[in-house]
């Protein structure tokens, strides 16, 4: 495998097709670290697909996956991927709805994953603080003891990157951050991610050119599970194509 | 016009029993210890004293009763050989005499012919036995080698090759020079060789020539014909059948293996039977519904009470009482079905595993409801005569009713096929399985779609059932024994895949029916319960995984 | 919050309290008191009551498994009977020359079948520690290995009850042969004595009575115990969205084989002391309806609950013993049958379930009336 | 405890000697379920067969699990072993639900009693209720009492049973006489001792008479076992049995068979010997 690129992640020539339907065609992407990428496209048009790829939920019919130059992770499933440093958010917020915030918090942490590890009860101090500091970043301080399940919408889209953080993952992957949230809670959500672009890389992939615009980082449009533009936002959107492809023809 | 042939081969035939008899040992009677020790009863000769031996109420001296009455050459045998074996044979001891019943039903003097007009009062039925049943088919064998009926013929041609009687060579020699029909007439040339075979006095040319005979014929019976040779053949004849047995087993041997891929076949359009329902409800709709087993219960029963009630009313439409049954099971399973999916499981969609104990309990209820109506023991459903019997394709058997149950499997699931391709039915349900809200929003009526589906599935379990009445027993349990093969057959399919459903119910039944000569039955099960639970943790989805409504828990 | 607090709250330390009483009380009211006294419990009532014990440990195993992971085996009954065999091997040679065949190591039916010598699996089973670490180990073994085939593959759900339906049956049909092993139909029976006391004698049943319930106490606080731990927690987050646990790292199904493991040695305690009481050990254990019957208690309870399961199977048995004795045993089946219905549709919580959430929704009403209720302190160890 | 039913000595034997004699059957498949009864009743007969010189090439045992149902294969086997020449014979212990797939499948295939009959010990008219008879005419069963038995006691147990289950079709059938006998002679015993204590009762019963329904009178022996007339049924279209053959007299149940080398020695005697299993060779009690 060559690791002659400084990019975290880094993708090459990714096909994956279900049942005769091309859901990515040859799709190359390069996020380089540190750096903050949004991706926008129309629907089917790969968006979720591609994550599904990086975080070994669906693997490539072929073409390289390869995450801080030297893994593989078209061979990892996606306990190891999570393991080595990426975290992922769903499209639909998926936390653990029975348990409270704190402990949803407290399952994402970084720490043992094997189960002899696990058995033990309570919090240490040291976990209380950087679950507190969690709680400060995503704005739940006040939930902490609430059932996830009872959380608003844009609560749990919270909860979910907040778990992500206590994950402490070197890449998030943000599927749709901001889906069914007030303009104010988008706003918030942008400065959140541009919070944790300060150490982390990111990519975030949203319909809400709004939300985009906010963030204000590189674009990358895809189509047909392919890369069709790449850029500011303001170049991709004046790229033809893309116009092409969001007003169909 | 009868008259005369008749008359000469009894006279043959009485000539060659005074020639062989004492030296045949097979046909016991005249060689059994009792029968000889009896007092020869010289005053009695003739049809006189053949009757005589029927009123000993005895089944050695009814054995020798029917020889005798077969060798006397007396027009009246037949008649007398043919009511006893009808049972409408009866004796008065006190009057020492012996009757029958003519078709009329008129009581008739055996030895005189006249009609009785007063039934004497001790009159009882001579009784028959597996032995004297045996003795009647060799008596009329001889009888009836000219009868006028090709089936007869035919049939008694089979009983000499069975009974290897040698007292009938003369009447078999007449008959094969008269028969003009080739399938009769070479039946009873092997008919012959088989009579040679056995005779001690046939030379040895006649002998290898039979062997030859029945060589070509190649099945199990002339196999068990030429292995039973008689201790005293000549070498040359033993070596001949040894040949030809052991060329026959090897061809028997490869047929053998034809024949386990049909037994295999046979098992697996049963397995379909029971699980095509379950396709549709588990498959199709995600339900898994563990009262599937009771719906081909209620299929069987459904069936017994029809059979029931038409032998009552019109016992001359038993033939046609599973054509008649099989609307009237679909109709019932499928209402049981929709009223199980109204009442319980349209509460419970989207929780498959609550579904799961809902329809156990109602299983556990039909089943007792059955126990209680109809009680726990086994009803009876016959087979109409369409359903009876075997016959033969090269040395494989066939029979007629496991036939019938694979054509009609397969004419079950190409009519559902069909239903679920071209019909307004099928097109809904497809639509509603692979996109529920999206049907719902074209204007299709989803809770309708789901009841009908379920009544579907529900009603061919019901069809199913009255397939398998005729091959298992139709109790409160039958169900019961299908349910985890039926849901190992679709999930090993493939959810949601009519042919995979297919290929697997086929594919386990071979494979069972090859496995057990090695392993027995139970290993054979068990080898194959081992496999699949091996297999869905291979491919969770099965042989053909189809994407259908997510059946997750 | 001291560990111990968080595992043993109200609930669990009153359970615990009436399963001490009954451990102490029944036994004694069983030796100490005549026959003729009031208070006496006759010896085939505690002989009734240890049953019921061995099953709610069953019913705790499925709880374990189903309310918190989401597993719904329907193949529980194979680790019971696996224990119940290994116990009733030792049993069996504890008979030694008083079968009927007299043989010192063959037990009877071995004889019977002409068997000339003990089978290499039978080796050991003289010896009552072997046995109960068979008792365990087997039944763990089974899971472990189905489970990590299972689990690895990621069979969930109604196809993963399916085949565990099918692992149940086919053992059905093995231990139903003759030739392996195990005294075929029959099974093993006619036991004479455990550890050198008669398996009949009214002390016997009594200690074992009482063994069944420690056994019952030991396995109720260790679920307990689990399901409040870190542990525990892992393992509801796996049943309600294990995608995300493995997203966040987690390898789900080691959790998984972990405590079904767990849960199936279970089963195989609660089966070994099932056998001495019933006298009885035989293939119909391993029947596919068995383990349906056993879940239906653990619903019936309240899944998730651990006190429900107990409760549960001490209720369907007592409900089952009540009426298959009485002229209705006739409509048992109707009964259970209506049992498996109505509690899917009208009682999903089950019994402790609909309790424990009506006391909470009640709870939350009177908090929400009180808005000054203080912020929860954080207690740091 | 005691048997009112029949021991091996008077089911299994009687019939084999009846199909070797009239039938002249010189071959054998022992087919039965995979439980004790088969195994113990196969394992006698394999021994009987032996002692009467039949090899062990003639005889052909097979196994299956309770409520097997697909016969098929079995079928076709025992077709085969059965045209080896050798007029053939199929012993059957098969138990329950099994036997209405296997007789289905022997009429199927074909199998007539006339060429292969075969002797059932477990089935009986309640059994033949459940099964379309026409292709079972002529298979055989031996048991101890038919309800075709022609005698005044038995007309009238089979009116009173029929009165009391309002039902003039229900059978009656072998173990409901067992049942008749054993009854009988309990409160026989109960008379007796004019108690009900059941050590007394256990103590008078053996001795104890009591006619049976088939013309007789049954006796209870010391080794718990009871005398009983054997008698061979074959099965008749009506699902009766006819009777084809029966024992001149009672015939003595044995607790411990003869035929078989572990048990030959065996006797059962509760009243001298106080013992199930009493060694006649050593005179010790304990079966060695």
């Amino acid at each position: 495998m060559e690791a002659s690129t400084t990019a975290l992640l880094y993708l090459n020539g990714i096909n994956v097709s279900f049942d005769g339907f091309r859901a990515l065609n040859n799709l190359s992407l390069a996020v380089e670290p540190g750096e903050m990428r949004a991706i926008i496209g129309p629907n089917g048009a790969g968006k979720t697909t591609m994550m599904d790829v990086v975080t070994g939920k669906t693997r490539p019919d072929n073409g390289d996956v390869v995450f801080a130059g030297q893994h593989d992770l078209s061979k990892l499933d996606e306990t190891q991927i999570a393991t080595l440093g990426i975290g992922r958010k769903f499209q639909k917020p998926t936390v653990f709805e029975m348990h409270t915030v704190e402990d949803n918090l407290m399952l994402a942490l970084k720490n043992d994953r094997r189960p002899i590890g696990m058995v033990r009860w309570g919090t240490t101090s040291g976990e209380d603080v950087r679950i507190n500091r969690i709680l400060d970043t995503i704005r739940l301080g006040t939930l902490r003891d609430r059932q996830a399940g009872s959380l608003a919408h844009g609560q749990k889209q919270w909860l979910e990157i907040g778990m992500l953080l206590a994950q402490e993952p070197q890449l998030l992957l943000i599927d749709e951050p901001v889906a069914g949230m007030t303009d104010n809670e988008t706003r918030q959500t942008a400065e959140l991610l541009k919070e944790i672009n300060r150490d982390k890389t990111v990519v975030v992939v949203e319909h809400d050119m709004t939300f985009v615009r906010e963030l204000g980082v590189k674009v990358t449009c895809l189509h047909e599970g392919t890369v069709i533009a790449e850029g500011t936002l303001d170049q991709v959107s004046s790229n033809e194509r893309v116009i092409e492809v969001y007003l169909g023809r | 016009m009868r008259a005369l042939p008749d008359r000469l081969v009894a006279l043959l035939f009485a000539l060659a029993i005074a020639l062989t008899a004492p030296a045949f040992a097979q046909p016991a009677p005249a060689a059994d210890p009792p029968a000889a020790a009896e007092p020869a009863a010289p005053a009695l000769t003739g049809l006189a004293g053949a009757l005589a031996h029927f009123l000993e109420d005895d089944f050695a001296e009814t054995d020798t009763g029917i020889g005798e009455v077969a060798a006397t050459a007396d027009p009246r045998a037949a008649t007398i050989i043919e009511a006893l074996q009808d049972g409408r044979l009866s004796f008065s001891a006190e009057e020492k005499k012996v009757f029958y019943k003519d078709a009329s039903g008129n009581l008739i003097d055996a030895l005189s012919g006249a009609p009785v007009a007063a039934e004497p009062a001790d009159l009882s039925d001579v009784r028959l036995n597996n032995r004297v049943r045996r003795a009647l088919d060799a008596a009329i064998g001889g009888l009836s080698l000219q009868a006028r009926e090709p089936a007869k013929r035919l049939q008694s041609a089979e009983a000499v090759f069975k009974s290897r009687e040698g007292s009938v060579l003369p009447a078999l020699d007449a008959a094969i020079a008269k028969e003009t029909d080739a399938k009769i007439k070479q039946a009873m040339v092997e008919a012959r060789a088989a009579v040679i075979i056995n005779s001690e006095d046939a030379s040895e040319v006649d002998k290898l020539t039979a062997i030859g005979v029945v060589r070509a014929r190649g099945d199990q019976e002339a196999l068990n014909l030429l292995a039973g040779l008689p201790a005293g053949s000549p070498a040359s004849v033993q070596r001949a059948a040894r040949d030809a047995v052991a060329s026959m087993q090897s061809k028997l041997a490869a047929w053998a293996t034809v024949q386990n891929a049909w037994y295999g076949l046979s098992l697996g359009s049963v397995l379909l039977l029971a699980a095509i329902g379950l396709a549709i409800t588990f498959g199709v709709m995600g339900v898994i519904n563990m009262a599937h087993g009771e719906m081909v219960m209620i299929g069987a029963y459904v069936t017994f009470m029809v059979q029931e009630y038409i032998r009552t009313s019109s016992p001359a439409l038993f033939d046609y009482s599973l054509l008649i049954a099989v609307p009237i099971a679909f109709v019932v399973a499928g209402l049981i079905g929709i009223l199980i999916e109204q009442s319980v499981i349209r509460f419970l969609y989207g929780r498959p595993l609550e579904t799961l104990l809902a329809t156990w309990g109602i299983s556990l209820i039909l089943q007792q409801a059955v126990r209680t109506a109809f009680g726990p023991t086994n009803r009876e459903v016959g087979a109409p005569s369409w359903m009876s019997g075997t016959f033969s394709v090269g040395q494989i058997n066939i029979t007629y009713g496991r036939l019938w149950i694979i054509l009609f499997t397969m004419a079950v699931f190409v009519g559902l096929l069909g239903l679920l391709r071209f019909t307004r039915m099928g097109l809904e349900m497809r639509a509603v399985t692979q996109n529920r809200s999206m049907a719902a929003s074209m204007g299709i009526r989803t809770a309708r779609v789901d009841a009908l589906t379920f009544g579907l599935g529900s009603g061919i379990a019901g069809i199913a059932g009255v397939a398998l009445s005729q091959i298992d027993n139709v109790s409160p349990n039958l169900g019961q024994g299908y349910i985890i093969d039926s849901f190992l057959v679709v999930v090993f399919g493939g959810v949601g895949n009519l042919w995979g459903t297919l290929v697997a119910a086929l594919t386990l039944g071979i494979a069972n029916k090859f496995l057990e000569p090695f392993a027995g039955a139970v290993l054979a099960k068990i080898a194959i319960l081992v496999f699949i639970i091996l297999f869905i943790q291979k491919r969770p989805r099965g042989l053909f995984a189809l994407k259908g409504r997510a059946v997750e828990a | 919050m001291t560990p111990l607090m968080r595992i043993l709250d109200r609930g669990s330390v009153i359970f615990l309290a009436v399963l001490a009483a009954a451990t102490i009380l029944i036994p004694l009211l069983n030796l100490a008191l005549p026959e003729t006294s009031l208070f006496h419990v006759p010896t085939y009532l505690v002989a009734l009551f240890g049953k019921y014990v061995c099953y709610a440990i069953l019913a705790l195993s499925i709880d374990l498994i189903w309310g918190y992971v989401g597993i719904l085996s329907l193949g529980h009954g194979a680790f019971f009977a696996l224990g119940g065999y290994a116990m009733g091997m030792y049993l069996m040679r504890q008979i030694g020359t008083r079968g009927v065949y007299a043989n010192p190591i063959l037990p009877d039916f071995m004889v019977f079948l002409n068997w000339p010598e003990l089978p290499v699996f039978w080796y050991g089973f003289q010896h009552l520690p072997y046995a109960l670490l068979m008792v365990v180990l087997v039944p763990g073994a089974l899971a472990f290995v189905f489970g990590w085939f299972a689990f690895r593959s990621r069979v969930t759900g109604v196809y993963l009850s399916i085949i565990t339906q099918a692992l149940t049956f086919a053992l059905l049909l093995g231990f139903f042969r003759n030739d392996f092993g195990f005294g075929g139909n029959n099974g093993l029976t006619d036991f004479k004595d455990i550890l050198g006391f008669n398996v009949q004698a009214q002390s016997t049943r009594a200690s074992l009575f009482a063994l069944s319930c420690i056994a019952l106490a030991i396995g109720f606080l260790i679920c307990r115990a689990l399901v409040t731990s870190k542990f525990g927690k892992m393992l509801v987050a796996i049943r309600d969205a294990e995608p995300r646990t493995r997203f966040l790292g987690y390898r789900a199904e080691s959790y998984k084989v972990f405590v079904f493991t767990l849960s199936a040695c279970m089963a195989g305690v609660a089966g070994a002391l099932y056998v001495p009481q019933v006298g009885i050990i035989n293939p119909s254990e391993f029947s596919p309806a068995n383990s349906i019957e056993a879940v239906i208690w653990v619903a019936v309870g309240g899944r998730g609950t651990l006190i429900g399961a107990v409760i549960g199977a001490i209720l369907v048995n007592y409900a089952k013993t009540t009426f298959t004795s009485g002229p209705l045993a006739p409509y048992w089946l109707f009964m259970l049958g209506g049992l498996f219905v109505a509690v899917t549709l009208l009682l999903p919580r089950g019994v402790v379930g609909t309790w424990q959430w009506w006391t909470q929704k009640r709870r939350a009403l009177a908090a929400a009336k009180t808005p000054a209720a203080p912020p929860t302190t954080q207690a740091a160890e | 405890m005691f048997y009112t039913g029949a021991a091996p000595n008077q089911q299994a034997i009687p019939a084999v000697d009846y199909l070797m004699k009239d039938e002249k059957v010189k071959r054998w498949v022992l087919a039965g379920t995979d439980y004790v009864y088969p195994r113990t009743t196969n394992k006698i007969l394999e021994a009987y067969l032996k002692s009467k010189g039949v090899a062990q090439e003639d005889i052909m045992i097979n196994y299956t699990p309770f409520g097997h149902a697909d016969w098929q294969t079995i079928v076709a086997d025992i077709k085969k072993f059965g045209s080896a020449g050798k007029k053939t014979a199929v012993v059957s212990t098969i138990n329950g639900d099994a036997n209405v797939p296997f007789y289905k499948e022997l009429g199927n295939q074909g199998v007539k009693a006339k060429d292969i009959p075969v002797v059932a010990f477990s089935v009986g008219e309640e059994e033949l209720a459940g099964i379309d008879t026409k292709p079972l005419l002529g298979h055989l069963a031996a048991w101890n009492y038919f309800q075709s038995i022609k005698n005044a006691k038995n007309a009238e147990f089979i009116k009173n049973w029929q009165a009391y289950t309002k039902n003039a079709k229900r059978v009656t059938n072998d173990p409901m006489e067992a049942h008749v006998i054993g009854f009988q002679m309990w409160v026989k015993a109960v008379e007796k001792v004019k108690s009900t204590d059941p050590d007394k009762v256990i103590d008078a019963l053996p001795g104890i008479e009591a006619p049976n329904l088939t013309g007789g009178t049954s006796k209870m022996l010391p080794n718990h076992h009871i005398t009983k007339p054997v008698f061979i049924g074959e099965v008749k279209a009506d699902g009766q049995f006819n009777v084809v053959w029966k024992t001149p007299g009672l015939v003595p149940g044995d607790a411990w068979s003869k035929e078989l080398e572990g048990s030959k020695d065996l006797v059962g005697d509760w009243v001298t010997k106080k013992c199930g299993n009493f060694n006649t060779k050593t005179n010790k009690c304990g079966g060695a």
